[in-house]
């Protein structure tokens, strides 16, 4: 059951070491307010997920800059201009991934899935570096391994009390499938928790069963 | 309180505050008569739902409101519908606490059949084989013994398999078996009923939990 | 773009040999309507993929007691007494998927992937008779192909001009993603068709790009 | 009109009324600006939207309405979001009947690339191998050469592949080639350039249609 924290109690479920998957495309969909609180208590060792970790003011790259990552997957980082000479450095390590792939490998953590079965990639750097060319049912298929996240840092637009989530438009991207992948789902809700039954149960983005933790922004 | 009844209402001891789960028609569905006063649980449908109760006969049947039954039923304040692939994604992903099946054959390893009975008809496993891959917890009900007085804990399932070695646990009118990677166990005995008896009636082996309690419900 | 038809000229689409996927869970979600037009054109030789055929009275089995199917592809069929009879006398094939691997594949043949990597089913008839099992990333899981049908037939509730769909609670099942999964994909609309806009863009469940037709119910 | 502006003025003739159409950032996206008057396409973005257009600037901007490139945008009546894994089964489900992309390097067997320059910084792909994988129709846009003049369409790709064997056609300012499987075939011609000239300025083998039409845009 979902239990509504502070945001200092709700980022002490992090710890040193932990993948996190992070909500959001660019700036849209960060939750900003747990990176906040997640420099401040200065988790290290970190893996972040999450589509292109933006800059190093806003959003996930800001976890990059404060020091306390160790590996990137991404699909894209080119705002993030100290990783590139980071990398060749041995500083941190990066893996990049399709963006499609990178959705449907969270997806397959969070599904119970053995991983994907993809054209996209196959003859590429993904091939040679981060995946495994598969021969079934007739064809070649790019397989590449399933992601999951021990926390995932998540923003929403509302909730009900019963961690029901509901995300304003592109806010949704990568926001609602990492609900599914992490062990522990922290959610930054931008608008006031709302009692159960104010959001219909056709329109839920996110089962509410799935969070874990929310935090009022 | 007959055998399924008894079977149903020892399950219901296992529901947690807050767990989500899947229950299958017939005796596993019957649990949730016995669960504790206080206790809330989300139950979860194949056909995608999560948090739902029995149809409030005061309110008119909706066709589009139904469970893998296809009972009518009340959506919970809170509750959710996500469709067929993502209801499966949440019980083959990990996230039901608790899925309870009732089985034809069990068996030492932990396997169960509940889809098939050699030379029966051919009516499909329907999300049983999904719902025995993924749940935290997996438990097994039925009574101990077939109608003929045959064994149903075996030592290995001679129906067609729903999941191999899939099992956490197995609940009988005789007793609550919890499946160990060393093998069954047997951690609660229902009263009137000796771990003697029990043996006899079962084929698998088994070791007896050295603090053996009393099968009791609430 | 979508077309709204009439019944009759909406079902022509479907011909003889097609594999048509059909929503519906029991009663549930199943197009009836469009189900009555297909016994009355008298399409033959299909290969239906449904969630368990309901009856021979009511859903798609009335396909199957019409005499118009060659092979089923169903999770469960326990209500469709006169199907095993059949299947034995070698007058209908049929395939058997595990429910949830059954929808995971109509979503891989609809989003373009090779197929699915799943625990369920391996060391069970499914894996004898339709799944092949793969070791990858360090353990076993059972592959089974994508599949994918000439047509669809989906039962909605409500749609816009455009063909954005929503559906009724529980309706939903199997139909939102079989409507990624088909050539053409044609809709059973059971409230008036409404002007574009009046569905929210976050509480759409189909994207209308994915509706070939639709018929007012 | 410059050589981008023509490039993307000619990729506009391709859209049809109806069609899903993903654009990419810079020359593609331009393309819009020249579409046909009465015919209506769904622009399609990435971070999961279908149908959508500029920012209204008498409207509010709403910093969760933002496309691919994070410029606000405003959705259309009849627009949908859906979420990124959705919005990638769209596209490589084969759902979109375009995609145009901007390339570095292109060659004869339809591969590109256009996410990488040997020894430049590792910024990723983004979506761009997802978008060659997929669309119905994949169009490559380019100026013909690089700034020093060398090839761009090329024998063989020498920067690391965006995607193998998986171009429809490639518009640059000098012409428009189909990718066939017996390769490169140049369908049309720009005003003021000969084929011996193209040849010069290409790498690659081409054939030339025998009903070679002039390059010509709205």
């Amino acid at each position: 059951m979902v239990q509504i924290l502070n945001l200092e109690e709700a980022v002490r479920h992090i710890k040193d070491g932990d993948i996190v998957l992070g909500g959001g495309f660019y700036a849209n969909g960060t939750p900003e307010r747990i990176i906040d609180e997640m420099i401040k208590q200065g988790q290290k060792d970190l893996t972040i997920v999450n589509n292109d970790g933006n800059t190093t003011e806003k959003g996930m790259g800001r976890l990059v800059a404060a020091g306390l990552v160790k590996k990137c997957i991404f699909s894209w980082c080119g705002r993030m201009t100290c990783l590139p000479q980071m990398v060749d450095e041995g500083k941190i390590e990066l893996e990049l991934c399709p963006q499609g792939s990178l959705a449907e490998r969270i997806r397959a953590g969070g599904f119970g899935l053995g991983g994907i079965l993809t054209p996209v990639g196959l003859g590429t750097m993904v091939e040679a570096k981060w995946g495994e060319r598969t021969h079934l049912n007739g064809q070649d298929w790019l397989y590449q391994s399933p992601i999951r996240g021990n926390v995932a840092i998540i923003e929403a637009d509302r909730a009900d009390e019963e961690g029901n989530l509901v995300f304003n438009l592109t806010q949704r991207n990568f926001n609602q499938i990492m609900c599914y992948a992490a062990d522990v789902v922290l959610v930054q809700v931008n608008n006031p928790i709302e009692p159960a039954g104010s959001i219909h149960p056709q329109e839920v983005h996110v089962p509410g069963i799935l969070v874990d933790v929310m935090v009022q922004a | 309180m007959n055998s399924k009844e008894f079977i149903a209402a020892r399950v219901a001891k296992e529901f947690k505050d807050g767990d989500t789960v899947n229950l299958g028609a017939g005796l596993p569905n019957l649990a949730v008569k016995y669960l504790t006063p206080g206790t809330k649980i989300y139950l979860q449908a194949e056909n995608g739902i999560v948090g739902f109760g029995p149809h409030d006969p005061e309110q008119p049947i909706n066709p589009f409101c139904t469970d893998a039954g296809e009972n009518p039923i009340t959506i919970n304040k809170g509750g959710a519908i996500v469709d067929s692939v993502t209801s499966f994604g949440l019980i083959r992903g990990g996230h039901l606490k608790l899925s309870v099946l009732g089985a034809m054959q069990v068996d030492e390893e932990g396997s169960i059949a509940n889809w098939l009975v050699p030379g029966g008809k051919m009516a499909g496993m329907g999300g049983a084989m999904d719902l025995v891959c993924g749940a935290k917890k997996v438990i097994a009900t039925m009574e101990h013994n077939a109608k003929d007085g045959s064994a149903k804990i075996l030592k290995k399932c001679t129906y067609p398999l729903t999941g191999e070695r899939v099992l956490s646990a197995i609940v009988t009118e005789l007793g609550f078996f919890e499946v160990t990677p060393e093998g069954l166990v047997l951690r609660e005995i229902s009263p009137n009923v000796t771990v003697d008896e029990i043996r006899a009636r079962t084929e698998a082996s088994f070791t007896v939990d050295e603090n053996l309690k009393e099968m009791t419900v609430n």
